[in-house]
């Protein structure tokens, strides 16, 4: 039996205006287990405290209820002033009799009886709780960062200057993501490579960061603070440690007709490669599928001209498993494929370019050197038609693009237009649109700049078909300002693709069990107020993984996310809510189907022996949940048909305990 | 339940999600917004916590209406808790239904964190409605009546 | 008929919703008649959201649109313009009543320039 | 059909591929045949049975026995590979130590039926080409044609398929059939609020808590149910009054919703003759209405639409709202 | 011996439920049930009750006392006691018997006075059965359903329904139906009694005996290896047990509204795994045990300790019922093949 404490609150008037406070206290102080009952002005202050410290360790109470304000506001108050007087903070329960009471009530004699039976339910609670003490769990003082993009590098660097080891895993051959791909970044017009290039530096030589490139996450286990990740490294065919990146295997190889994904296939590159001059890890990587050696066994140049004998044609695929206290998703975005917009030619003809391929053709860096050339006849371009919003804002009925607005493409169509004009004076260029959206910094400015100083021809509405004919790209479109429509025999097209994240997301989603909205963009805890973490327990958002955004943007996020991690990984421990499920192995009989509603993945099912009651054992399933991802919500609890599966603090016989008091 | 010689005064227990309605009807409170004493509410982590059982338990104990109230669908804190929920009060529902119970004695309503006016008013609608009902005799436990 | 109630009958036979346009003009872009009109397909929506529908019913526009389909089929939020035009049309047919004209006066009135299309589609939707 | 399967029994003991065999034994009369399990041909010869009568679902049985060493050969009707399947899908199960030969079922007789034809003193009754031929003491026999004094179950039978086996007695499969099964439900459904309490008192009411209905269902398997759990806080032995049975008999229906694979046990084993499938079904006829048509059983899809959501389901006061007279 | 019409039996049940509540057999869903007579009701045809007539002497659940709280004090008010008479009509001879044998339970020492109450207050007007089931083997107890006990014995012939009083309560029921009933011969019901008689020994049942296992010592039976075979398919439900006439095993429990506790005793089954719980955990843990316990019992211990009695009527209500087609006399036989 408890020992139960009652302690009535008067907040000032708040509550005794319409509540008669001494009958209240009376009334409860009679109920069973109640040993004690009083009633204070204001129970929250010091002296109220006070009280309440002193009746547990006078009355030896097992037990508070304590009639006040929502619990919302002084649960945890009322729960510390127990710890501090021996009590188990779990052993204190609220009876709102403010905002329930009180406030809505103008008759004292119902909003007394309503106070008590509020206050009778708590007791009934009370008689049925246990003393809680919050799971600890270690925390593994490192960091998992899933991408090498600007928004991964940047979280990765942060997380390392506070002093814990990061891993960046990234899929291609080396880290940098699309904004190495990029020519200059608006609105500063500052180039990418300048800006980014010593970030990767900086990463590459950070004592507290290894890279593992080329590499892909293959399995994660584990709970926040706790995750053991499994990573595949691809083999690369070189070995990494010993490879100088000094490129001669890659002037020598003969097979030269392998597509370069760095230039989106606007170029060749050789079997053996290296993605781009300041690539990191600077190491030479051979393609499986256009390799000779690798296909026919035939060949070995690279081996034969390598100075230091890097070449390993015998390599595979190796796994590392490593413990990590958080994860970060930077996975980043790809533009979509265009196959549903056959209107803009892009499969017909090679004028037609994503913005992303334009970026390229402008790059110094790219397939024509920085000068800017049509693909089909590298000639010089004379009119240019840049069309925004392409899969961008689509219905979902329209069954082709995304629904919502990508949200980099206004700036960058600025961009290229105005550099375009800059470079060469003698370019038309147009861009329709549908809005210029230009919320930022400088950034509406900068459009205007493109307009103002540039002359750049901004049309307000759409392409409605580009047809290529004698060497020629006939541009037809609507100009809703002027009501007309408008012919335009353009030399290249520039379509902005809607952009989308990047498809190795969504399985990756299901390996963290992170949630995905719709689009499978990562889904954040919460969208205002926690917009950089996953609902997930440990698991971090960095980047257009989260939602489109720019590269400031991206930045901030990640730096945001690093701040997130650097505070998770500085705890040596984690205090779980105590308020979890929990399940009776004895009858449970593992049918899983709670599992099935957890949205935190905490069940997982383990072979348990048992010893009958007739004196044999037997094996069988059941299910465990792992405190420190469990978060309460209790959905295991009502899917689970024997009750084996209970929730602390809100036990299936706390809460029918409280229906009962409040029915009698 | 009521002593016999008052009149009857319907009983209501409302079980409302800690992280959205409970907090809507705080905000009820801060906004002084009245609605009947009749309604007691039981603070519950989700929607998705409330077993079928809990509400016939009301019933069985002398409850005239039972209410649950969690996050509007897609803003659960737990993220999923409120489908679950709505999935299986709905079932539960129409079960009651099936057997022949009252409509309107059960009733499932999202109230955020924000919609004080919202828990007022439902409470008040709800309240109505078991007034209109009367007194819940098809699920109340015999054994429960006071002699 | 009242233009308010004109357009509840064109929103009620076009079956689309044109508070789902996002004015971009993709259809008028994509319009091959265009040039021949004097009302596009972007201001059929338009109009029609509008209640603006006495021009439209007056205009030659209605006629000249070839039912072609390709600006519902290029409207990126799916608000299929072509439907507005029809409904306007048979709105316009409706408003005639018994004035409509006799498949058999049909031949005399057929201009050179009319497109086929025109006369099949018509055909196709008015003779059951 | 008896015979083909004590051989194949016999088969499959002797080339060890099964250790054991779950069938039905005979009794004293033809009808009251027993779930058993058979170790040698001897015994298969002499008790294994297969007739108009052995309607028992054995996949439940297979809970216990395929977590015994060795395997068993289990011979499953359609309704039953439905109910086994389920059990696979929940882990309860153990799918390798089972040998699963799949028979067809056209349907299984209802004693008490027979009995309620005001035929009594019955000394034998045997099988003739689709009609039970019924013997009494008074030398009478009476001609009973099978479909008449079908089992519920079977006169609304959902499927000839059988879903999972290793191998089919006739080496062709069933399909799923045409029916009726939920018109009842419907029915009720139609009826005023009013007379559809006092069809469900008038039921329910008659309930004596044996828990037959929830001890032979497969999906039941729980190793304590909360109405046997006195910590669970609603345990109870018997109907004490109206409510008790309401509540049993909902959270009964309510906890296999979903994983009920309407295989009628419940209603079948009802010593009160309680319609027990009509909430089960009920529970059915809403989950495919409201959330897309759904057999529980019939594949490995482990989510069912209980432990399943999408963002735009039905909000609860459609219960109220939709269609259907009386409602 | 006295008779009356079957034209007249509405104006009997009148009569009867004059002075005293009626209760008789009628035609239900389930199949025939005891109903409390009113103009109309008509007594079934069925050989016998889903139900068995055990149910107004030892109802399925009985409250015992209520416990009342009033702040801290307890207050303690029992049911009151049920002061009616009331008339059992058309039980079978099997569960006429089947009182005999609750009485040795609950009227020896300690007497369970709700039961006494009930008892003495009941007149059982026994009919005979001309109509057997397959399922029938009340012979094998030596129980002659054509002559059941009774205060009142009563036959179905012709167009008569024959009445002969047995007891002096019997005496009393039929004096007070006075007029309504004109003397007859006790030959008249002779043919009938050799008919039914006739059909029982002719039954797949007829010759069944439980006299052998009397001849095995008691752990004999409790060892035999047959139980694990006969057990196997048993759900462990509760069905034999409730339509059972003999089971007599109740639990007593508890139910708290929150104002006050009612104890209440209800049926209990031997087949229900928290049988018998008790602080320790339970003594018969596997349904093979809780099986075995069900049989021995009536087939064992009930003779061992009532004078060679078995604690079964042979009314064949099991044989019915059970699910899985489990029988006491499958059981029987099984046990005794072991032993010859």
């Amino acid at each position: 039996m408890q020992r139960i404490g009652v302690f009535v609150c008067w907040c000032g008037s708040n509550i005794a205006g319409t509540v008669d406070v001494k009958k209240v206290a009376q009334t409860l102080g009679r109920e069973p287990g109640v040993v004690f009952s009083a009633d204070y002005q204001y129970m929250c202050s010091q002296s109220g405290q006070d009280l309440i410290k002193d009746s547990i360790k006078q009355y030896k109470l097992t037990g508070a209820v304590i009639c006040s304000c929502s619990p919302r506001m002084h649960e945890n108050t009322f729960r510390k002033a127990a710890a501090a007087a021996g009590l188990n903070p779990y052993m204190v329960e609220i009876a709102n009799i403010r905002e329930q009471v009180s406030w809505i009530h103008k008759d004292m004699a119902a909003g007394t009886e309503k106070a008590i039976i509020l206050g009778r339910a708590a007791i009934a609670k009370v008689h049925l709780n246990a003393p809680l003490i919050a799971g600890e769990s270690p925390v593994t003082k490192r960091a998992l960062v899933i991408g090498g993009g600007i928004a991964g590098i940047q979280t990765a660097l942060d997380i390392a200057d506070a002093g814990f080891p990061v891993d960046i895993v990234e899929k291609s051959p080396t880290i940098g993501g699309k904004m190495a791909q990029l020519d200059k970044t608006f609105p500063t017009l500052d180039c990418a490579a300048c800006i980014l290039t010593p970030k990767m530096v900086e990463a590459a030589q950070h004592e507290n960061v290894r890279i593992l490139a080329y590499s892909e996450v293959a399995e994660v286990k584990g709970f926040v603070g706790n995750f053991t990740v499994k990573i595949r490294r691809k083999a690369r065919y070189v070995k990494e440690d010993v490879c100088t990146g000094c490129g001669l295997c890659t002037e020598k190889c003969p097979q030269k007709k392998a597509p370069d994904e760095f230039n989106l296939g606007l170029s060749n590159r050789r079997a053996i490669y290296i993605p781009f001059a300041q690539a990191v890890p600077k190491v030479a990587t051979i393609d499986p599928d256009y390799c000779m050696m690798l296909k026919t066994g035939k060949c070995g140049v690279c081996s034969k001209v390598c100075g230091v004998k890097a070449i390993d044609y015998t390599q595979k695929d190796e796994f590392i498993e490593e413990n990590y206290g958080a994860i970060v998703a930077a996975t980043g975005f790809e533009p979509i494929g265009l196959d549903k917009f056959d209107e803009f030619a892009y499969s017909l003809s090679p004028d037609v370019v994503t913005s992303l391929e334009y970026e390229r053709l402008m790059n110094a860096a790219g397939p024509t050197g920085g000068t800017l050339l049509r693909p089909s006849d590298l000639k010089h371009p004379h009119t240019i038609v840049f069309v925004q919003c392409v899969g961008s804002r689509c219905d979902e009925k329209s069954e082709k693009g995304v629904p919502y607005c990508s949200k980099v493409c206004c700036m960058y169509t600025a961009k290229h237009a105005m550099l375009t004009r800059e470079k060469y004076p003698d370019t038309e260029v147009y861009v329709f649109y549908i809005d210029v959206r230009t919320p930022g910094k400088n950034f509406d400015e900068f459009y205007r700049r493109a307009v103002e100083q540039y002359d750049v021809h901004y049309i307000k509405g759409m392409v409605g078909k580009v047809v290529p004919e004698n060497g020629k790209l006939k541009v037809q479109a609507s100009d809703l300002l002027e009501n007309r429509q408008l012919h335009i025999d353009a030399d290249m097209v520039v379509l902005a693709a809607a952009i989308e994240p990047d498809k190795s997301a969504r399985p990756l989603a299901t390996m963290l069990t992170a949630s995905m909205d719709t689009n499978d963009f990562f889904t954040e805890a919460h969208p205002k107020l926690r917009p950089v973490e996953s609902p997930t327990a440990g698991v971090f958002l960095a980047g257009m993984c989260q939602g489109p955004k720019d590269i400031p943007e991206t930045v901030s996020q990640a730096s945001a996310c690093a701040a997130k991690v650097i505070g998770l990984l500085n705890k040596d421990r984690l205090v779980g809510n105590p308020c979890v499920a929990h399940s009776d192995e004895l009858m449970c009989n593992g049918c899983s189907q709670c599992a099935n509603v957890c949205p935190y993945g905490a069940i997982t099912y383990a072979d348990k022996e048992f010893r009958m009651p007739d004196r044999t054992t037997a094996v069988r399933r059941v299910a465990q949940v792992n405190p420190a991802v469990c978060q309460g919500c209790g959905a295991c609890t009502v899917t689970c048909p024997s009750g084996a599966m209970d929730l602390f603090g809100f036990s299936n016989n706390q809460i029918m305990a409280e229906v009962d008091a409040i029915c009698k | 339940m009521q002593v016999r010689n008052e009149p009857w005064k319907p009983l209501i227990v409302a079980f409302c999600c800690n992280w959205c309605s409970y907090a809507g009807a705080d905000l009820a409170g801060t906004n002084r917004l009245n609605y009947p004493a009749d309604v007691k509410i039981i603070r519950v982590p989700c929607s998705c916590r409330v077993n079928p059982l809990f509400i016939l338990r009301a019933f069985q104990r002398g409850a005239d209406g039972v209410i649950v109230c969690g996050c509007h669908p897609g803003d659960c804190h737990y993220t999923s808790g409120n489908y679950y929920a709505r999935r299986r009060m709905t079932l539960l529902f129409s079960m009651l239904d099936y057997l022949g119970i009252e409509k309107g004695r059960t009733r499932v309503e999202w109230v955020s964190a924000a919609e004080g006016q919202k828990f007022a008013e439902t409470m008040n609608s709800f309240v109505e409605t078991i007034v209109s009902l009367g007194e819940n005799k098809r699920l109340e436990d015999l054994r429960c009546k006071t002699e | 008929m009242e233009q308010q109630n004109m357009r509840e009958e064109i929103l009620f036979t076009a079956n689309a919703d044109p508070k789902k346009c996002m004015k971009c003009g993709k259809c008028s872009g994509a319009c091959p008649n265009y040039d021949k009109m004097e009302y596009h397909p972007h201001q059929f929506v338009s109009m029609v959201q509008e209640g603006n529908v006495e021009p439209l019913l007056e205009s030659e526009s209605l006629y000249l649109c070839l039912t072609c389909m390709v600006c519902v089929e290029r409207c990126p939020r799916n608000v299929q313009p072509a439907r507005f035009i029809e409904a306007v049309r048979l709105a316009k047919i409706r408003q005639q009543g018994e004035n409509r004209l006799k498949p058999q006066d049909v031949p005399e009135l057929i201009d050179e320039d009319t497109p086929q299309q025109l006369l099949v589609s018509a055909f196709r939707k008015y003779t059951k | 059909m008896q015979d083909r399967m004590i051989a194949r029994a016999k088969e499959l003991l002797e080339n060890g591929t099964v250790d054991r065999v779950m069938g039905w034994k005979k009794g004293e009369f033809i009808y009251d045949v027993t779930p058993a399990v058979f170790y040698t041909a001897d015994e298969l010869e002499k008790d294994f049975v297969m007739n108009a009568f052995t309607a028992a679902n054995v996949s439940k049985y297979l809970i216990a026995e395929t977590k015994k060493p060795g395997r068993i050969l289990a011979f499953l009707k359609p309704c039953d590979s439905y109910s086994f399947r389920q059990l696979m899908n929940e882990h309860r199960v153990d799918r390798d130590n089972v040998y699963i030969v799949g028979i067809p079922s056209w349907g299984k007789a209802d004693m008490e039926k027979i009995r309620a034809l005001g035929i009594t003193g019955i000394t034998d009754i045997t099988e003739k080409d689709g009609d039970l031929l019924v013997t009494t003491v008074m030398r009478e026999t009476h001609a009973v044609k099978k479909y008449d004094v079908y089992l519920e179950k079977c006169k609304n039978c959902k499927s000839k398929r059988i879903v999972v086996y290793d191998e089919l007695l006739d080496g062709e499969n069933g399909e799923d059939v045409p029916n009726n099964r939920f018109d009842e439900v419907a029915k009720i459904e139609a009826m005023p609020p009013d007379e559809r309490f006092a069809f469900w008192r008038g039921e329910l009411s008659r309930c004596i808590r044996c828990n037959a209905c929830r001890n032979v269902c497969p999906a039941c398997s729980c190793e304590k149910c909360v109405f046997d759990n006195p910590k669970s806080g609603v345990e109870n032995k018997a109907p004490a009054d109206d409510f008790e049975e309401n509540l049993f008999h909902i959270i009964r229906a309510y906890h296999v919703a979903g994983r009920c694979t309407d295989c009628g046990e419940c209603s079948r084993v009802c010593p009160q003759h309680i319609p027990l499938h009509l909430l089960n079904r009920k529970f059915i006829k809403d989950m495919n209405e409201l959330y897309g048509d759904y057999q529980a059983g019939e594949t490995e899809q482990v989510r069912h639409p209980v432990t399943n959501y999408r963002d735009d389901d039905a909000e609860p006061g459609i219960v109220y709202t939709r269609g259907g007279s009386g409602r | 011996m006295k008779r009356v019409n079957r034209s007249k039996l509405g104006d009997l049940f009148a009569k009867i439920a004059e002075a005293e509540a009626l209760y008789l057999p009628v035609d239900a869903p389930e199949g025939a049930r005891y109903e409390k007579w009113a103009p109309g009701k008509k007594l079934s045809n069925a050989t016998n009750t889903v139900r068995s007539a055990k149910d107004f002497f030892f109802p399925q659940t009985e409250r015992l006392y209520d416990v009342k709280r009033s702040g801290k004090t307890l207050e303690i008010e029992p049911p009151e006691t049920e002061t009616e008479s009331f008339v059992l009509f058309g039980v079978r001879a099997c569960d006429v018997r089947s009182f005999k044998i609750l009485d040795s339970v609950f009227l020896a020492d300690p007497v369970d006075t709700f039961y006494k109450n009930r008892r003495e207050r009941a007149t059982v007007v026994a009919l005979a059965c001309d109509r057997p089931e397959e399922t029938c083997f009340c012979g094998a107890f030596g129980i002659d359903a054509a002559a059941p006990e009774g205060d009142v014995s009563a036959w179905f012939e012709g167009d008569f329904l024959y009445l002969k009083a047995q007891s002096e309560k019997g005496e009393a029921l039929l004096a007070k139906l006075g007029d309504l009933l004109e003397d007859a011969d006790e030959k008249d019901v002779e043919t009938q009694q050799m008919r039914t008689r006739w059909m029982l020994s002719a039954l797949p049942l007829g010759k069944v005996s439980f006299e052998g296992m009397k001849k095995t010592d008691l752990m004999d039976h409790f060892k035999n290896e047959k139980w694990r075979s006969l057990s196997e398919a048993c759900l462990g439900c509760g069905t034999c047990t409730f339509v059972c006439p003999t089971c007599q095993c109740y639990d007593v429990k508890e139910f708290d509204d929150g104002r006050k506790i009612r104890k209440f005793r209800c049926w209990d089954s031997c087949m229900y795994s928290d049988f018998t719980l008790m602080a320790h955990g339970n003594s018969r843990n596997s349904q093979l045990e809780r099986f075995r316990q069900r049989f021995m019992h009536k087939l064992v211990y009930h003779p061992n300790n009532h004078d060679g009695e078995f604690g079964c009527v042979g009314c064949g209500r099991c044989l019915q019922k059970c699910p899985i087609g489990m029988n006491i006399v499958k059981v029987e036989k099984a046990l005794e093949a072991t032993h010859e």
